[in-house]
């Protein structure tokens, strides 16, 4: 079978086509990744079907870097089926690094720990997140009636959101310690 | 420009920086397994100043593709946009398309009977394959058909640096002119025009 | 012996499969082969892989599989077979080992022709899943061609050397097979014929099984060193390789369709000497005349 | 940083970097650690003809993309700034009408630099002088540059003089507060401003507000809490002003002082306690310290959603909670950019397995130590709530109380809008179009009010306060040494009631400087100055007369309060001259640096480290993993792409020593530490260095600890922790650990058999 001989493969040749993909073009100008013109073709009824019929898209942003990239997520019923370009985005035009294009991965991923674990006489045991809580919560509130709260040592993330940081910040404060730090310190 | 015109990737060497964007990409949006590198980045001279260089590469989609010449099964089909495709429910295998292949696009999973060659898999320019367009069929097969959503192949969409271009040769090369073009012109001003005439003035 | 070559083999298999870690066909090597396709002062090898695979193969052994038949139909036509009288005395010509290694040897090629031959007309079976088996076949029976081939060259070695006095002169009257006399044939155990085809056979067969190791593994690592000597990259051995093992193939699928021929066809009975490792004597006498008179001479008739 | 002009951020945004004529990079490699936004990097070369140059130990991807690199030894930045000032005040090539009006000080950076001939810095930089002439010329001479920086320069026992000169060398140039210049800080992780901006930090509260009573009392109301009730929370009120342990040296308070390690001050009491969320702890220097400092705790809690490798890491036995959290798409929030500003992250799934979120983990664990009432106040406060929403009414609590930085117009609702819109943003100067129109993509901060655009730019004075202008924040007081530090007549933002330079506005000054009369109400309302306003009077009135806030002042190129007042170089503690060692030595040991006391000088000449360790080691990061690396390697296809710590040497070097390409070696430091990785040979480093990456993590000197991970939570890759071998020394003010600058032997691994 030669080149011409797919027919039944080969797409239809029309005028009406890529229309959404010139959008795409255009908003991005003149340093969009795809240029389209001269390429037409009918794009059929099927093709222009949905993969993930249903599915909503959210708008977020990369956890990898402080550029601040956009992320477009596909979601369909709860699930993240994947991750779509954010051209429009201004800082980052729809561009991303390795991490950025695998941020899907980060949650999917199936080396996540999956339930709260402790170690006891070196051994991994699961429970509960209230009886882990509980066991904590003691330690914590007995270290701080007997040694004082400069016991304890809160080491919080740049990869928390403002909200969670803030909130990190207060709880080091009103557990009565200074003894607080993050990542912008290495 | 006709509407037969080709579809292309185009990668600018002094852009690309090797942050594997596009490979990452493209692996993730296919859900390729690991061992199956449809696109990747290559760095030359590396460490030598003035040399180093990177670029990134996967399927070209040739006009005159040598995996489709060499193909003993016919398993390869180009699209009226030029875009190489095949059937992997035909291939077999063989890895003559390697063989044949300029830039070691085809991929082989040692997966057959024995170690033998898998089905080959390369670089679709987000366009799938055979089966029905969209189907999950397809999905499992070759990954996403993004050209058929009118979307980007996601590679290029998510160059960090937009140092991958995709689409129609012609259009390519407008891009391309335009960057070498404005050259020196700074980023606010139109790249033609009156007052660039007599080069930058500040 | 048997049990030493055996665990040799399983050895060599191993360490094979241990070799194929760091790819220098996807790795960084790749654009090393990029410049390397086609650009002025290579060895153009990309090019005439497809070249030669996009346009010679198919046509050249559609020719040998129509052409050759084609002639023995002729000749049988017009020749007709040799029969032999089976009423003679039988002569012991192989030993059970030597025919079980023959056998083995059948069994690889009725394999391994065959599938070779389909995977090349592969767009004619329609690809997939029939075409992929027989791929698969095509490698399973690999190493049973190997396992055989190795003792057959020992084994038939010093028979197999070239005896120039009786080989030429059975050349010229292309071994008696153009006339239906029953002249004394110059041959030795072995006639120049089928010492040519077992020359073809085996080291040829040597090379399909060397470049195959090479196409199956792919990225090889041992034979790197070589191939930085040589500055070829490991795609051009890869495609040199394919091109080897393509028109050797034509070449041994040409000689095994005669061998096969002379042995139903043109000599009546013929490959029942395989089976229970007799000849009759008038054949011996007749094609193997050489060999006749020294047995003759050691007194064994 | 902050202590020059006032505030310690990135000056102008990544977008802005297009308007740049010259760049220059300084121990930063945005190729490979901000990738998406080197494409503004590059559209300023490619459009401007914008040179750049990348001044590097190590030859990155950055350099391969760069005009001009200059290959320097680690540690001698300042050196090597002063070379370049030297050259530019010899030649007059500063911007003398800026000096005189917006700087403090320059005559004494003067005086420093003449001592810098070319030819000296030639000899502590190890850059050839033509290289430094050159490179010195062209970004002298562009009508506009900017600086780069990141961890290479701050990452040093001297950084904090190093994140000092380079601003003043800014500001010697006159780039400063413009479009195209100023100095760009490129941060690490993906908050890492915001969780700065918010206090995660153990010197100030949120928004950079001091440990002093007064800020205390001011977020004890803001919380709604009783300031009493605080401040029985801590030891006593002499704690509550007391700066913290650091996440550099958190370790040496579990140990607490024993077997020689170093003393310290922590209110009588050893660390019992750890708990960490979302931290890498096993990418932090001295991982053998790291590790003791976890096997001597009571208990270690470590909050991720995946395995903290500090878990396996440590010996201890008992009670090590590994707890499940969210990723950062299962909840929402803001998160600050690299250049000031704000984004919503929305949550995108539900958190997965038995995760939860981080904020979760905090209320429920306030609820049983008893807290969560006064913890939750403030989310109640602004409208009387009964019950909040997370995570909006955090966002506007925020908003509530962080004047310092101008977060008041970082409300829930604006964010939103913001993130919801962004295609309505310019890529280069974040301008809205359409509705957006007169906002700033993200609302930069300051961000005064909430109907005010944001500040792109920061000290900008070609525009007025209200699109985000202003002059240098009066910080420091209003003279020194008898001399003003308001900024000169006619150097005021656009608009500005005010010609010359005024103080920052209290409740004092402000009817004086705005030139008004507040009504009685309004006088009844405000606070004692704009940081404490709750009324945000003192804001609006300044916004009216287009007046900043924080003043307008100089900045000062001379910090009176610091060891060296003006930056000054002084060789790394390990350092690979001794001979310069000598000349330039390092601090005196500071006692009590954040709770724990730190060895110096004494280090320094403990011996000739360099005659043991003749080789720099330099770390760095790679493009597909950041931080500790841990959740890029739970990723198949990240880990693919460096399945395996290695190290990456020259060939001469490594011939020296008989490693090939591709065999073990090891390398070890003066701490007596050692790690055994895969060497990788090439060119990007010179033959007295080498570079490793510190994203690796599961082996610890030479031995693989993998098996520690629970069942099916090991990562795609693993390797040695480059920390384990990173060396001594902490910065002077910071303590940020001297990672950059560091030696090291290497000698070739045995292959086990």
């Amino acid at each position: 079978m030669g080149i011409n001989e797919f027919d039944a493969l080969k797409p239809k040749v029309g005028r009406r086509s890529f229309l959404k993909m010139t959008a795409i073009a255009t908003a991005a100008g003149a340093t969009a990744a795809f240029a389209n013109e001269g390429v037409t073709r009918e794009a059929t009824e099927e093709e222009v079907k949905n993969p993930f019929p249903g599915s909503q898209k959210v708008k977020t942003v990369c956890t990898a870097c402080s550029v601040g990239c956009g992320i477009i997520a596909e979601v369909q019923n709860g699930v993240w089926v994947r991750q779509e370009v954010a051209q429009d985005h201004p800082i980052s035009l729809g561009g991303h690094c390795c991490k950025g294009a695998d941020m899907i991965d980060m949650v999917r991923s199936e080396v996540r720990l999956k339930q709260p674990m402790v170690k006891e006489k070196g051994q991994w045991k699961r429970l509960t997140w209230d009886d882990a809580l509980d066991r904590i919560a003691n330690k914590m509130k007995t270290a701080h009636e007997t040694v004082g709260p400069d016991s304890a040592m809160f080491l919080g993330s740049a990869k928390m959101c403002n909200e969670q940081a803030y909130y990190f910040r207060k709880f080091a404060a009103m557990y009565g310690t200074n003894n607080i730090d993050h990542q912008a310190r290495i | 420009m006709g509407e037969y015109a080709r579809m292309n990737f185009f990668c600018d060497e002094r852009r690309c920086i090797k942050c594997d964007g596009c490979s990452v990409a493209c692996a993730e949006a296919h859900e390729l397994p690991d061992y199956i590198s449809r696109r990747k980045v290559i760095t030359m001279h590396e460490g030598i100043e003035n040399m180093e260089y990177s670029l990134s590469i996967a399927c070209m989609h040739c006009t005159d593709a040598p995996c489709q010449q060499v193909c003993p099964v016919d398993c390869f089909y180009i699209r009226e946009d030029g875009i190489v495709l095949h059937d992997k429910d035909k291939c077999i295998g063989c890895a003559y398309c390697l063989y044949a292949c300029p830039f070691g696009a085809p991929q082989f999973p040692l997966d057959g009977a024995f170690g033998t060659k898998g089905v080959m898999d390369k670089c679709t320019m987000c366009a799938g394959g055979p089966e029905e367009t969209n189907s999950h069929a397809e999905r499992e097969l070759y990954g996403q058909n993004r050209i058929s959503e009118g979307k980007v192949p996601v590679c290029a969409a998510m160059c960090s640096t937009k140092a991958l271009l995709v689409g129609d040769s012609a259009s390519i090369s407008d891009i391309y002119r335009e960057r070498v073009l404005s050259a020196g012109h700074g980023v606010t001003k139109q790249p033609y025009g009156w007052d660039v005439a007599y080069g930058n003035k500040k | 012996m048997k049990t030493r070559y055996l665990s040799l083999m399983l050895l060599l298999s191993t360490f094979l499969f241990g070799a194929k870690a760091d790819s220098s066909i996807w790795g960084t090597n790749l654009l090393t082969h990029i410049l390397e396709y086609d650009k002025e002062g290579s060895l153009h090898m990309g090019h005439w892989f497809t070249v030669i695979q996009s346009t010679y193969v198919k046509p050249v052994l559609l020719f040998v599989l129509t052409v050759i038949p084609l002639a023995f139909i002729v000749h049988y036509a017009l020749v007709g077979p040799k029969r032999f009288s089976h009423k003679g005395k039988s002569i012991m010509m192989f030993p059970l080992f030597k025919r079980i290694n023959h056998g083995v040897a059948a069994i690889s090629f009725m394999i391994i022709i065959p599938t070779g031959i389909i995977m090349i007309f592969g767009s004619t079976f329609g690809g997939g899943t029939f075409v992929r088996l027989c791929k698969d076949a095509h490698a399973i029976a690999a190493p049973l061609f190997f396992l055989s081939v190795i003792p057959m060259l020992i084994t038939w070695f010093s028979r197999m050397l070239f005896n120039l006095k009786d080989d030429i002169r059975w050349l010229k009257i292309a071994g008696g097979y153009l006339s239906k006399e029953k002249k004394p044939v110059p041959a030795g155990m072995f006639n120049m014929g089928q010492k040519i085809y077992f020359w073809i056979v085996t080291l040829g067969g040597l090379v399909m099984i060397a470049t195959s190791v090479v196409l199956y593994f792919v990225d090889l690592e041992i034979i790197a060193p070589v191939l930085e000597y040589y500055s070829i990259s490991q795609i051009d051995m890869l495609r040199i390789s394919a091109l080897t093992h393509n028109i050797i193939g034509i070449v041994i699928i040409s000689m095994f369709m005669v061998h096969i021929y002379m042995s139903v066809f043109a000599i009546e009975g013929a490959y029942k000497s395989m089976i229970n490792g007799k000849m009759h004597e008038e054949e011996v006498k007749i094609l193997h005349s050489s060999y006749y008179k020294e047995l003759q001479e050691k007194g064994e008739i | 940083m902050a202590n020059t002009w006032g505030y310690g951020a990135m000056t102008n945004s990544l977008g802005d970097i297009q308007n740049a004529k010259a760049i220059i990079i300084f121990g930063a490699n945005p190729a490979v650690n901000h990738p998406v936004g080197f494409q503004h990097f590059l559209k300023a070369k490619e459009r401007n003809n914008a040179p750049i140059i990348v001044i590097d130990p190590v030859f990155t991807k950055t350099a391969a993309k760069a005009d001009h690199y200059v290959r320097i030894r680690p540690g001698t930045d300042i050196a090597f700034m002063y070379g370049m000032l030297h050259i530019i005040f010899k030649n007059g090539w500063e911007d003398k009408e800026f000096i005189k009006n917006r700087v403090y000080a320059m005559d004494d950076i003067k005086a420093e630099a003449e001592k810098w001939t070319p030819e000296k810095t030639a000899d502590v930089t190890g850059v050839p002088v033509a290289k430094i002439i050159q490179v010195t010329k062209l970004y002298a001479n562009a009508s506009v540059g900017t600086l780069i920086w990141a961890m290479g320069l701050t990452q040093h026992s001297i950084g904090t003089s190093n994140t000092r000169l380079a601003p003043i060398l800014q500001l010697a140039l006159g780039n400063m507060g413009k479009e195209g210049g100023g100095t760009n800080i490129l941060r690490g992780h993906d908050n890492v401003q915001g969780a700065t901006d918010m206090g995660c930090l153990s010197d100030t509260l949120p928004g950079y507000y001091g440990l002093s009573e007064g800020s205390w009392k001011y977020f004890a109301s803001s919380w709604g809490v009783d300031f009493d009730w605080l401040q029985g929370r801590f030891k006593s009120a002499e704690w509550m002003g007391k700066k913290g342990f650091t996440l550099a040296r958190w370790w040496a308070g579990a140990l607490n002082g024993k077997d020689g390690n170093d003393k310290i001050h922590n209110a009588g009491t050893a660390l019992k306690n750890l708990f960490v969320m979302g931290n890498g702890i096993t990418s932090i220097a001295q991982q053998a310290k790291v590790k003791e400092g976890l096997d001597n705790l009571d208990m270690l809690v470590l909050c991720d959603p995946f395995v903290n490798e500090a878990a396996i890491l440590t010996d201890k036995q008992d009670d090590v909670f590994i707890l499940p959290t969210a990723t950062q798409f299962e909840t929402s929030g803001t998160v600050v950019a690299t250049n000031r500003s704000v984004q919503w992250r929305n949550q995108v799934v539900e958190p997965l397995y038995e995760s939860k979120p981080d904020h979760w983990i905090m209320f429920e664990l306030a609820k049983r130590l008893g807290f969560y009432d006064q913890y939750t106040q403030g989310l109640k406060i602004k409208e009387n709530k009964k019950e909040y929403k997370w995570p909006e009414d955090a966002t506007d609590e925020i908003a509530r109380i962080i004047k310092t930085i101008g977060l008041t117009g970082w409300t829930a609702k604006r964010v939103k809008r913001h993130s919801e819109n962004w295609h309505m943003f310019d890529q280069v100067t974040g301008r809205g179009y359409g509705k957006m129109k007169g906002e700033y993509y993200g609302l930069p901060w300051p961000c005064w009010t909430e109907t005010h655009s944001g500040s792109p730019v920061l000290y900008n004075t070609s525009r007025s306060v209200a699109e985000g202008g202003m002059g240098f924040r009066n910080r420091f007081g209003l003279e020194h040494d008898g001399i003003d530090l308001l900024a000169a007549e006619g150097s005021a933002p656009k608009n500005s009631s005010v010609e010359g330079g005024y103080p920052e506005i209290n409740k004092d000054n402000i009817e004086k400087v705005l030139g008004i009369t507040l009504t009685a109400d309004e006088k009844a309302k405000i606070g004692k100055n704009w940081k404490v306003d709750k009324s945000n009077i003192i804001v609006e009135k300044c916004m009216e007369k287009g007046i900043a806030p924080y003043g307008n002042a100089k900045a000062r190129a001379k910090v009176w309060t610091f060891p060296d007042q003006i930056p000054m170089h002084r060789e790394p503690l390990h350092s690979q001259r001794a001979d310069l060692a000598k000349e330039f030595p390092t601090f005196e040991d500071k006692e009590n640096h954040f709770r724990v006391d730190t060895k110096y000088i004494s280090k320094q000449t403990e011996q000739e480290w360099v005659k043991d360790f003749p080789i720099n080691l330099v770390t760095g990061r790679l493009v597909n993993m950041n931080g500790a690396g841990m959740e890029n390697r739970a990723s198949k296809y990240l880990a693919a792409l460096t399945p395996e710590m290695f190290c990456d040497i020259n060939p001469d070097l490594a011939g020296r020593h008989g490693i090939r390409d591709g065999a073990m070696m090891w390398i070890h430091s003066p701490e007596g530490t050692k790690i055994k990785v895969k060497a990788k040979y090439s060119h990007s480093v010179s033959d007295d260095r080498i570079f490793i990456p510190f994203h690796f993590a599961g082996y610890f000197q030479g031995e693989d600890r993998t098996g520690n991970f629970p069942a099916g939570t090991k990562p795609y890759a693993s390797g040695e922790s480059a920390n384990t071998v990173t060396n001594y020394g902490y910065d002077i003010i910071t303590q940020i650990p001297e990672t950059k600058g560091g030696l090291c032997r290497i000698e070739h691994a045995e292959e086990e058999a």
